[in-house]
């Protein structure tokens, strides 16, 4: 043996750089680093050359000039002398509100549907089964259409609510269905509603309260006391009390026909609606099998255990096996989610004035800036993924059971 | 020990207790109905709910679809056979379904073409969907690619042929060098095939098109559900193998090359899939050459299969992750190389595990490829909402056309999803 | 490779139409496009290729057809699209003339009982994005000070069905296009134009910037169909004619005097198929969109200049 | 053997008359007459499937019975849900794979029954849970999660966490059958421990030894039948019947 | 004792000179220098976490060392992947949990590597596969799949598949403790008769009976490093560091 302590340095030679662990992965990464350069380059070359023949540059000046068209679903303030990059921003709000309105359907209809399938009343959960597949198995977008359809061909236009006879009328007086949306009582702020408006707030802090010192006084005296009714009644109660203290000072704005619409109320339109219902029952039928598997993971033990120490099955439900299920259900439920965001695109299908249809489709079409308008289009979609998925690692990692 | 209990504990059963039905609880549909229906009282009041439901449901649509006409030469014409009553207008199916099948240009002459390429589509995809089959059957599966592609898009049989050639040749040459090294066969292999391709490129005569054995169909003239199938069964199977790649590159140590299969992945699966039809439609063409243009089909095949490929890849590596460490290190210590430990070893199980995931990517693909419409590209849904909708006889005829795309769409989708969980509980049960 | 090279090469024309507007362009239950413009897609094609019927008809939108020409997926588009600066000058394409003189109208339902289109206020109105009618349109009901609701559509179909089921009050888009899209209305009788006309749009075929040599083609194919109506050349005496006439301009433009052709990039023929395929301007007019087809439009801007007419084409020398 | 300070009073705890039950037409329990007095500890045997599982858990109501009455405590198990939750209060039950609950930590596993069915105080339960944990000999495992546990550790959590409802019956499940021998021992001890103290118990279990230790009696059920009771040394020497000894035979054999 | 038939030559096959690896900042190996001579048969025991494992991983290249050398078959181990071929196809190695190749059958696990690292035809491979798989008694299984084979089965298979590389040298790491007691003696018989072949063998095991018979010599490691090694008898007998006798009395106690 020598006392040699470092193997001996060897001459270095080019086969080193396949052949030697130590060279292997860097050859290997600079050949894909040089191929990925080289690609970029090709394309990035042919990028410039056809710009430069079509005689177009990339800028994005045009985001300041007037849009120069309408929008029928504005949340800020718009109108067609606003710039493109305002219009952006109100398409980006009807995606919003779209995408947050139907993750808020989609997870009621799945939760409903996901439980109904595993009850045991045999034609509820075949039926629920039959709503699962058939509706995971068409195209969401040819159920946007059916959905848009039914708005526009099924339900009656508003002039059909005019005349003597009309031929179609007014749910209990102050609901129109029309088929260019749907028209609802506006509550009318009326002086003193300020302090109902507060009373309501105020009962929901209060329900809020009173369950958490229920458990409290369960925690430390064992006495357990009623929880629903006295929630409703604290729902309820003090804001209709107070709604006739200050004199009714709410009023309804009830929607009237006016000239060739419904005036006044609120319009809820017929492609929110469309895209709306069609995103969450769609979504709702996947929710509804993440939502089975969820409470089907949480095994038979867990009930039985829990029934054998007396928990009644309302106790083993909400302390057992739902905080359990819960940890299956909800990382795919937010993926679900992040699914919606991403179909809502399909507003272009119905005309519902999202960020794709206006700064990817008009503004698009009448700048002809298509580079420019796509890739911001492309951010804003993974700038909100991005973030769905840092939400869902952070949560993933805080529900995560400890192990060994 | 035993004074302490006063009682006698000892027994032995001398005569024993024979099976006997269960006691005389009513049987029989009451019964079945009793616990199946009416279990509760909150039970029986969902019962009727959900016949109310189904009522709901079925009073108008039954009596609909069961008066519907099925020989019409427009919705007027339907109309007057109806006089006013409910029912559907069926004819348009009769009347359209070519268009609804194949699109409006494809010539109807040659609708056998893609017919046959349908159904020797199930016979090439048998063998890797049912284990069980002789792995003969692969051979056909493998130039199912070249013979469909001729069958549909026709032209001189010389195409295909060069293109089969190309890929035989390289995968030849892969064989050959691989032996020695990995590198030096994929590569070689890739080099081997695109000299095969340009040498034959330039040796088949230009007009050889134009009197070919099946005329040429210009991929502009594809069309209707047919569209939809070339669409999901292209981009699923172009984006295995690239699926693969970007998998095994995620799992990489290389930092780079597992950065650059990140982002990729992480980007295409951010953006919603329209974003990416419309890189198609109005982005992609400026990344080619200029002289070069091509065309929309292509290009979508191109951004389906980017898209498809990373959920893919998600899938794979799932399959990858699930298989024991101890499999990559016996590898590893038999003297395999990083080539052969995937090929032979890894990817086989990996594959397997994962089929039943990359199905469901299939499927929800294939429900996609509906939004080519809305780049202005006629599949099924695209043929409903232009020309067919548009025309003055059929102007007013949706449920019959919406219907008709649902069900196709449902059976397709729904056969696949059913092999998926079938394959499922195979997996499961499998010891193998 | 200039265009006209890549479609000799090619040996097709491809060519940008809309998804469907009866009379303009719309395939019939055959899946064979007919229309207005569909005719000069045939008649570029078959003074280029010697056939007709080498075209190969990309349907396009309001919104994908700028990008589909700027793209190279069509050699021309001829799909009714209003000249304007902008399009011309910001978008980089080059319109090589007009082929239809029109203007943007109103379509309402008799029922409503308007009879201007100011008395719109309130009204849901369907508009095709992307086009010119959609600005036009907030123009309009801005200056008036009135207000509407937009609902924004992608093709005439859609808007077509919106508007039959009543999902819009009006329907406002080239008052031609109404008049087509009547037509095929089951009872046109019950939809009236409104009489203002509240924008100008001259609609004409376009080609990509920058590449003239194809721009010509393009653009006195347009003029031979123009020219060949105001010399009385027709479908019908075309063949007699091409054996020569006493007018020199008509024995130019059908080659029999002059290398015009040649000088084109084309051979002598080019006009005398172009005007071949379907007719004069007249011909093609009265066939696709005149006044004893359902769509029923009058010449009136589109007659001669010599009728009283706009068009004008520049002679053939 | 600690045996000779295990009192059996002359006072019933389970009565068992006549008992039948069937899943679908499956005949599983056979005509069980089992009289339990209080302080006993009675050990079930028996070939897989014979039904063992089935009767203990129709004790504890988990399962329905079609005919004969089970009485516990003097209360009869009914349809009646009053009855049944005072059933299931004084009897604790301890399962095969545990079933702690995961997302609990140990001290909340072992205090949430008597909080919310039993109404004790929380300070009271978590004093009461840590004396019990104390006597299986894991209180410093109190705030952490079943899952950090080993398996011994945590079967000892599931018998203290029945031991906190303060029942007057155990039943067992095969309480040691999930575990590495080296865990049985554990609980195996915790088990007879609780037996010094005169607990009445119910436990179906294969470990002869424990059954010599701490039984009073040795049930062996075959067929959904008592085939055989005696004492454990009776049992265990001079089987009675064939299929006891052939069941013997086999389990002490390997 | 079969000890006298087996030969041990002067030849070294592995030589290990003041190698040390790091995990991380962990220290998990430290200095250790071993020469094994051609024919030698080395147990490898110590505590668990005491680095046994990532010693003889280290040798087969599974892990990377930082320090010193490692030379095998006169073949230094060093990043050049050249050598790393040679040396891995040199040794064989069987794991714990056997790893074999659920997707292939037996022949096929035997038959892989020989034909695409040793470029053997494959009719000659299989007949070298069945050859071993006659060796170690399970021929007949040639067509199953690892899964429808018994652990002991599938331990064996692992032994014939390393053998079929025809190694000079062959690894196994604790080969027998996944096993049930009654599939333990197959192994191990198995190795044994390896043994009276000459094969160089380093077996880290705590099967004392076997080092007892075939080996030469009995490393004790703990935290790292090599504490004592020895002739097996003098090992068992005599053990001079204080942590081998604390070891000895814990493994041969129980
Ligand atoms: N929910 C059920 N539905 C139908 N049959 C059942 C059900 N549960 C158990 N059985 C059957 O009842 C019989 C008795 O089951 P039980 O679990 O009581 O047996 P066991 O004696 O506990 O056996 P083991 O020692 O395997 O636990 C078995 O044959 C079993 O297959
Ligand atoms: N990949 C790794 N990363 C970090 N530490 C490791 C890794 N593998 C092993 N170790 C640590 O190195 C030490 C030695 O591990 P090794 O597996 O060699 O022990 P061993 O002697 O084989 O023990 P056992 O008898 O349990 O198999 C242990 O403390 C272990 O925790
Ligand atoms: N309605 C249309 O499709 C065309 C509208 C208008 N002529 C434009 O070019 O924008
Ligand atoms: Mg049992
Ligand atoms: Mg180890």
């Amino acid at each position: 043996m020598t006392t040699l302590s470092d193997p001996p340095t060897q001459q270095f030679r080019l086969s080193m750089l396949v052949y030697d662990t130590r060279y292997r992965s860097l050859t290997f990464q600079a050949l894909a680093a040089l191929l990925l350069a080289l690609s970029i380059f090709y394309l990035g070359s042919n990028l410039i050359s056809n710009l430069r023949a079509a005689g177009l540059n990339i800028s994005f000046e045009f985001l300041g000039a007037p849009a120069g068209y309408d929008i029928n679903q504005t949340l800020v303030e718009y109108d067609s002398q606003s710039s493109h990059a305002r219009a952006a921003v109100v398409g980006v709000l009807n995606t919003l509100v779209v995408a947050v309105l139907a993750c808020v359907t989609a997870t009621i209809f799945g939760v409903l549907a996901g439980v109904l399938r595993l009850s045991n009343n045999w034609l509820v959960s075949k039926l629920m089964a039959f709503y699962v597949e058939i509706f995971r198995n068409i195209p969401v977008l040819i159920w946007i259409i059916i959905i848009f359809t039914i708005m526009t061909a099924v339900l009656p236009a508003p002039s059909a609510f005019r005349g003597a006879e009309p031929d179609a009328s007014m749910v209990m007086g102050s609901f129109a269905f029309t088929n260019r949306g749907i028209y609802t009582p506006a509550p009318v702020w009326g002086p003193g509603s300020m302090v109902v408006v507060l009373t309501f707030v105020a009962s929901i802090v209060a329900i809020i309260a009173y369950r958490k010192y229920t458990t409290k006084l369960l925690y430390d005296t064992g006495r357990l006391l009623p929880v629903f009714w006295p929630s409703i009644a604290l729902f309820f109660l003090p804001t209709i009390l107070m709604f006739f203290i200050m004199g009714k000072p709410v009023t309804l704005d009830v929607p009237e026909l006016k000239g060739f619409n419904f005036q006044g109320g609120i319009k809820v339109g017929g492609p929110l609606i469309a895209l709306w219902f069609a995103l969450s029952i769609y979504t709702g039928a996947f929710i509804a099998e993440n939502v089975r598997a969820g409470i089907q993971a949480v095994s038979k033990g867990q009930t039985e255990a829990a029934a054998a120490l007396g928990l009644r099955s309302g106790r083993i439900m909400s302390l057992v096996i739902l905080p359990q299920a819960l940890r299956v259900i909800i990382p795919p439920l937010i993926s679900q989610y992040l699914n919606i965001t991403k179909n809502s695109s399909l507003a272009i299908a119905v005309g519902y004035a999202d960020i794709t249809a206006t700064l990817g489709g008009i503004t698009l079409n009448q700048t002809g800036r298509a580079i420019e308008c796509v890739l911001l289009l492309m951010l804003f979609y993974l700038t909100i993924s991005l973030c769905i998925s840092a939400f869902m690692n952070v949560y993933n990692n805080a529900i995560k059971l400890k192990e060994r | 020990m035993s004074e302490q209990h006063a009682h006698d504990v000892a027994f032995v059963r001398t005569e024993f207790v024979p099976e006997s039905p269960p006691p005389g609880v009513a049987s029989g549909p009451v019964k079945w109905m009793r616990e199946n229906l009416f279990a509760s009282p909150a039970n029986s009041v969902l019962t009727l709910l959900s016949i109310y439901a189904i009522y709901l449901i079925l009073s108008p649509t039954l009596p609909w679809i069961l008066n519907g006409v099925w020989t019409a030469s427009s919705l007027s014409e339907c109309r007057e056979i109806l006089n006013g009553t409910s029912g559907a207008c069926f004819a348009v199916l009769t009347e359209r379904w070519p268009q609804l099948l194949y699109g409006f240009k494809y010539p109807a002459d040659e609708y056998w073409r893609p017919t046959l390429a349908f159904v020797l589509l199930f016979i090439a995809a048998a063998p890797v969907l049912f284990f069980d089959l002789p792995r003969k059957l692969l051979i056909f599966t493998g130039l199912y690619p070249f013979l469909a592609f001729w069958l549909i898009w026709g032209g001189t049989i010389l195409t295909p042929l060069l293109a089969l050639a190309g890929c035989v040749v390289g995968g030849l040459v892969y064989q050959r060098l691989v032996a020695s090294n990995f590198a030096a066969g994929f590569f070689g292999g890739i080099v081997a095939a695109l000299v095969v391709w340009t040498l034959g490129g330039v040796l088949i005569p230009e007009g050889a098109s134009d009197n070919a054995l099946l005329p040429a169909v210009p991929s502009r003239d594809l069309g209707g559900f047919m569209l939809n199938m070339m669409l999901g069964v292209t981009c699923v199977s172009l984006s295995l193998p690239i699926g693969i790649a970007l998998a095994l590159g995620r799992q990489s140590s290389m930092p780079l090359i597992k950065w650059i299969c990140v982002v990729f992945i992480e980007f295409i699966r951010g953006v919603p899939l329209i974003t990416l039809l419309f890189v198609a439609s109005v982005m992609l063409s400026y990344f080619f050459p200029p002289e070069s243009t091509v065309d929309l089909f292509l290009r979508v095949v191109i951004m389906i299969t980017m898209f498809s490929s990373a959920y893919i890849a998600e899938v794979i590596r799932g399959g990858l992750a699930a298989l024991p460490r101890g499999q990559y290190e016996a590898a590893d210590s038999l003297g395999l190389d990083y080539a052969q430990a995937m090929r032979l070893i890894i990817l086989p199980q990996a594959l397997k595990i994962s089929i039943p995931g990359i199905v469901n990517v299939a499927v929800g693909l294939f429900k996609d490829t509906t939004l080519v419409s809305v780049i202005s590209m006629f599949d099924l849904v695209g043929m409903i909402r232009g020309p067919i909708l548009a025309s003055t006889e059929w102007n007013g005829v949706y449920w019959e056309l919406l219907g008709f795309a649902a069900a196709l769409f449902f059976v397709v989708c729904y056969g696949i999803s059913q092999y998926s969980q079938w394959l499922e509980r195979r997996l499961a049960t499998d010891h193998r | 490779a200039g265009t006209i090279d890549d479609v000799k090469a090619r040996g097709k024309l491809n060519c940008g139409v809309t998804t469907g507007l009866v009379g303009f362009a719309a395939p019939d239950s055959n899946g064979e496009w007919k229309g207005f413009d569909v005719a000069l897609c045939r008649a570029v094609a078959a003074a280029v290729l010697g056939d007709g019927n080498a075209v190969e008809f990309v349907p396009t939108t309001g919104k994908t057809r700028f990008t589909a020409l700027a793209s190279g997926e069509v050699d021309v588009l001829a799909r009714n699209t209003t000249w304007t600066f902008s399009r011309d000058v910001d978008l980089k394409f080059e319109f090589v003339g007009v082929n239809y003189y029109d203007g943007q109208g109103f379509m309402v339902p008799k029922a409503l009982g308007v009879s201007s289109a100011k008395e719109l206020d309130g009204a849901t109105v369907c508009i095709q994005t992307g086009t010119t009618t959609e600005l036009n349109l907030a123009d309009f009901f801005r200056a008036n000070n009135i207000s509407y609701e937009p609902v924004p559509i992608e093709t005439n179909a859609e808007a077509q069905q919106q508007y039959l089921a009543g999902a819009c009050d009006v329907y406002t888009t080239d008052a031609s296009g109404l008049a087509a899209t009547r037509a095929t209305f089951e009872n046109p009788g019950d939809h009236v134009l409104l009489p203002e006309i509240i924008s100008k749009e001259p609609l004409g075929p376009l080609v990509r910037h920058g590449d003239n040599e194809w721009a010509d083609v393009v653009r006195w194919t347009l003029n031979a169909l123009i020219s060949a109506e105001e010399y009385g050349v027709t479908s019908a005496n075309i063949d007699e004619m091409a054996a020569g006439t006493n007018n020199p301009e008509i024995n130019r433009i059908l080659g029999t005097e002059g290398t015009l052709g040649e000088m084109l990039g084309l051979d002598a023929q080019w006009a005398m198929r172009a005007i071949k395929v379907g007719g004069n301007y007249g011909e093609v007019f009265a066939q696709n969109i005149g006044e004893s087809t359902p769509i029923g439009l009058a010449r009136g801007l589109n007659a001669q200049w010599t009728d009283g007419g706009l068009l004008y084409s520049p002679p053939f020398r | 053997m600690a045996e000779a300070q295990m009192k059996v009073s002359d006072q019933v705890a389970i009565t068992i008359d006549k008992m039948n039950k069937w899943y679908g037409a499956f005949h599983v329990l056979r005509d069980i007459n089992l009289t339990v007095y209080q302080g006993e500890r009675i050990v079930i045997c028996g070939p897989s499937g014979s039904g063992k599982s089935t009767l203990i858990r129709c004790i504890n109501a988990l399962e329905e019975h079609q005919q004969g009455s089970i009485t516990v405590d003097g209360t009869l198990l009914s349809s009646d849900l009053k009855n049944v939750d005072k059933i299931r209060s004084e009897v604790g039950m301890v399962f095969q794979h545990f079933n702690l609950f995961p997302h609990l930590t140990i001290l909340e596993n072992c205090t949430l029954a008597p909080i919310w069915v039993r109404k004790i105080p929380r300070k009271e339960a978590e004093a009461t849970a840590m004396h019990f944990l104390e006597k299986v000999k894991i209180p410093e495992q109190a705030n952490k999660y079943p899952g950090q546990l080993s398996g011994g550790q945590q079967q000892r959590v599931a018998i203290a966490r029945s031991l906190c409802m303060r029942p007057r019956i155990m039943l067992f499940d095969e309480p040691t059958s999930a575990l590495d021998p080296e865990m049985i021992k554990e609980v195996l001890d915790t088990m007879i421990e609780l037996a010094e103290e005169g607990m009445t118990m119910l436990c179906v279990t294969h470990e002869m030894g424990f059954a010599r230790q701490v039984a009073n009696r040795v049930i062996f059920m075959d067929a959904g039948q008592i085939v055989e009771q005696n004492e454990p040394e009776e049992f265990f020497l001079n089987p009675k019947s064939d299929r006891t000894k052939l069941f013997l035979s086999q389990i002490l054999g390997h």
